[in-house]
């Protein structure tokens, strides 16, 4: 559902952070990419959520050119990707339920339905109590769950995730880690971005492997082990 | 490509569509939910933070405020020209030696005169009583042993006719020793109010320009702290439309309010003029008083700093959203 | 606890003073350079955002020029109305049968009254062409065969006397037909000045409101949209010395040019009325002419526009500190 | 020079983030601390930096109660502390050098002085090339090396880092954590809070555990090994 057809990415300071990238996706497939600190990882992610074009090759959603994505599109196409963003970004003066119903809201769901999902998604990430609170309040650790929430609230086709764990504990990790194994069985395609090479590891899924902006290793345990 | 119409629910791959569509009933109520979703927080916005509503309510309102008031001021300044002007009569002073019944026959010659709609006399009796009103000529006729003033002639032309030709001519009248129209005086009055208009036309324009800007740049300023936020909405999905309207609901909250304090200064300044005015209008023994705002005008009012807010918003929204679309 | 001092640098540990500690030179070289660190980045702050900045300074400018025009215009027309109210002379309208040499003997006696400073004699010959410079009035004189008009005498009153007083004096004399002093004129004059100053008053309190809170507020705001940088400067040690600084140095440049941008209003509108106001007070046969600003009154209005940015931007730091202190 | 005595942390929405912990630092020492999202590590680290002060019990730095510090005298109290935080903190409008000038400007050090320390910094977290960079180019790893090389441009006598290495790959972790154990020898004393317990593991220096607010582990090497 997802392809990545010879794509590089030059920032406007000149930075190549991908060159020639070539990779897909298949649908309700669960895939890992990893990589150095400034290897290109998260910039494959925002390619993905349109928050970046690419400067050369084509990145193909379900068989749509998202380079070509005209303005008014946009907002669309993005509704049916959850990101889970590395640095969070949730909204400071709302309650942890109404940055998890936002994406919702947005999409026009009835007020009946959001509130049964937005309980589902939080106690999904071990914060059904914290509903009422605001995200300042919150440990970084809490926050992020927070946006893993929203990112699975509405049951996207697709889940990008840039870092889930970066502020989680390794037990916590494990858990958020099976939440995500769970989601290709419900139909929804993951790509996660990651560091945790341990987590990886034991997990043994397909990982796709970045090294300066050139994609190394594509890892499939089906082929190695 | 072309741009997605409201057709585009349809065109969404079937299959990846688990979230459940609603039909037009509640699509409707999905609309519903979305303003009200917007006004409760932009009225929540408000209402967390009375000390920065009310600073930029005060330089709304006073901004407003300023351009209302200098129009309610020509309004009854062009009122009071008006007045003044409308009065297009001539007097005529007759000679001295013209006494009631020579003014009587002239008053006759005069009503059948084609150019002339009116002639009413004022005897010398009555044009003494009508100065003697202003204390410090009383005293001064009191002193005389004689009524010095002679016979007066108010001529009301007729509907076409130029006043000053007519004038001129019943000048030359031999009964008349003093044609007086007014002309000069009436010159300088329009002087006097071209020279207010344009003071206060140039007032008006920097004041407007001034509500305009205030409202625009608050919003703007109000925009800038809130764009990570904006940034977060565009990046879960919300549409241009979705990310605007708290905005747009924002200004007509401070349009609204900022009417409501422009309407209240108005009312308070008409209110303080109220007996300066009186005490002019008395002195000059009328009896003009301010007549204030009519509720249209009120109304008039608080629609425009509505209409101002929202616009104000509006404008400065649209420049972020246009400013921030490379980026996204 | 003891507030920290000057002397705190002596007071830390001295196993910790790793860093090298400046002496008093250096001190001052560091000061300085603070202050350089402020002032470039705060003029890097208006450079960066020309768009932003602009709106800022017209918004203040605006407010600005507003109190400014209004106070020249108040100023102009003081001393338009003192250059009337100077004149304390009394008009003398002799009888129409005094002459001549009864009108020179008149003005003998009254020079000899220790109330009177000056008499000058108006001849019906010098009073006609006075009055014939109105055009109106020119033409109806022209086609009297005679001059109806009397002599006058205009006595100027010593310096102790009550002109009002000596004006029903002379007027009781018998070759006296009318005394004038325009008293009533004087009050209505009086009255309508007093008006106009109320008027301006209210306008011009609103207007210096508007500006001390359209300052204040655009510096709040735009510290609002810089809250995460100043609680990081805070929590990386830096002092509210710190913080405001470059703030301080931001309102004084909005400031500033807001000044500058309040001049040029103002001398663009004395530019547009001079031609008005010139035909105005040609109309009354005056040479009258708008003063203008001076070169004291410009930078007057540019410090005070300053010294009100820096206060602005002083009050809006200070509220934001006191209001973060309980969380820092 | 660092002790907590007896410290609770109730914050104001009644959450009770810190119950009882006791512990102290030594001049020179090089701590970890380590404990489930929501333990209390970040609480810990800001009553240190006095962002927040004690609900009960005292902290105390080189034997000044941090609770009981006048307002004017806490600028100069964080000027002794490094601080790298959980979420970094970079003045976004600023460029990496000027972001990492900003602690010795605030010192008021000779301008002469703080290029080299600058440069010397930057090249110690590896990002030498980057300082004309603005924060918003940098992967999120790059930025939380700009907040290391911030916290240590200074060579505060105490630095507090906060997942320090959250974000950032499993080889840079390890050269991040080989930065912090050269730093005692300078004469700073360091504690670290992070989840990465396979680098702690690794490490073998001593770890303070907390959960749920509660210090249940005060592990030594020298006792335990
Ligand atoms: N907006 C930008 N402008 C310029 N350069 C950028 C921008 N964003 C990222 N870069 C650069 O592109 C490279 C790849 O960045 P990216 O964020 O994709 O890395 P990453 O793999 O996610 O790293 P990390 O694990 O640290 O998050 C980095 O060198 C970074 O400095
Ligand atoms: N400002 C605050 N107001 C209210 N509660 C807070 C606040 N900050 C933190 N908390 C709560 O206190 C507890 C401890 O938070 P803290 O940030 O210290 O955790 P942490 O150990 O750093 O977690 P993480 O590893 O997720 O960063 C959490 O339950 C958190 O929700
Ligand atoms: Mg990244
Ligand atoms: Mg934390």
């Amino acid at each position: 559902m997802l392809r990545f057809d010879q794509v590089s990415k030059r920032y406007p300071n000149g930075q190549l952070a991908l060159d020639g990238v070539d990779f897909s996706l298949d649908a309700g497939e669960l895939v890992f990419l990893t990589g150095h600190s400034g290897a290109g990882k998260s910039t494959i992610l925002k390619l993905i959520g349109l928050i970046e074009r690419p400067s050369r090759g084509a990145v193909l959603l379900d068989g749509q050119n998202l380079g070509q994505a005209s303005r008014r599109r946009i907002p669309h196409l993005r509704r049916r990707i959850g990101m889970v963003f590395q640095d969070h970004r949730l909204l400071l003066e709302r309650s942890v339920y109404d940055n998890v119903a936002l994406p919702l809201l947005i999409a026009g769901h009835p007020p009946r339905e959001v509130g049964k999902r937005v309980r589902h998604a939080l106690d999904k990430v071990g914060l059904g109590e914290r509903e009422r609170s605001l995200p300042g309040t919150l440990s970084t650790g809490e926050q992020q769950r927070v946006g893993i929430a929203r990112a699975i609230v509405a049951q996207p086709p697709l889940l990008i995730a840039d870092e889930p764990t970066g502020n989680l504990d390794p037990t916590l990790s494990v858990e958020i880690m099976d939440l995500f194994l769970a989601l290709p069985a419900q139909g929804t395609t993951v790509l996660v971005a990651s560091h945790d090479l341990h987590l990886i590891r034991n997990l043994n899924r397909r990982v796709l492997v970045l090294d300066k902006g050139r994609l190394i290793d594509d890892y499939r345990p089906g082929v190695a082990a | 490509m072309k741009p997605a119409k409201r057709t585009r629910r349809r065109r969404e791959p079937k299959n990846q569509v688990r979230v459940s569509r609603p039909g037009l009933r509640q699509r409707l109520s999905v609309w519903r939910d979305l303003h009200a979703y917007s006004l409760v927080s932009s009225l929540g916005r408000i209402v967390a933070r009375p000390f920065a509503t009310g600073l930029t309510v005060a330089v709304m309102g006073i901004a407003l405020a300023l351009p209302l008031g200098l129009g309610l001021l020509l309004g009854e300044l062009e009122r009071l020209a008006g007045q003044w002007r409308e009065s297009r009569d001539i007097g005529l002073y007759l000679r001295v030696e013209v006494d009631a019944s020579g003014a009587r026959a002239l008053q006759d010659t005069l009503g059948r005169d084609p150019e002339v709609a009116s002639v009413v006399l004022r005897s010398p009796d009555e044009g003494l009583s009508e100065l003697a009103t202003d204390p410090d000529l009383a005293a001064m006729f009191a002193a005389l042993e004689s009524n010095p003033l002679p016979w007066v002639a108010v001529v009301t032309p007729a509907a076409a006719v130029d006043p000053a030709a007519l004038s001129e001519r019943l000048g030359a009248l031999p009964e008349v020793e003093l044609a007086q129209h007014d002309a000069a005086w009436r010159a300088r009055l329009n002087a006097l109010l071209a020279l207010g208009r344009r003071a206060a036309i140039l007032a008006a324009v920097l004041l407007g320009l001034g509500a305009l800007l205030v409202v625009g740049n608050t919003v703007r300023l109000d925009i800038q702290a809130r764009a990570d936020e904006i940034t977060t909405v565009q990046l879960l999905g919300g549409s241009d439309g979705f990310v605007r309207r708290p905005f747009l609901y924002l200004g007509v909250w401070y349009g609204l309010l900022a009417g409501v304090l422009a309407l209240s200064l108005a009312l308070a300044g008409n209110w303080s003029l109220q007996a300066p005015v009186a005490a002019l209008a008395a002195s000059y023994g009328g009896d003009f008083a301010l007549r204030g705002l009519s509720a249209a005008d009120a109304f008039g009012v608080l629609g425009l700093a509505l209409l101002l807010g929202w616009l104000g918003a509006f404008l400065a929204v649209g420049h972020h959203l246009r400013r921030h679309r490379q980026a996204n």
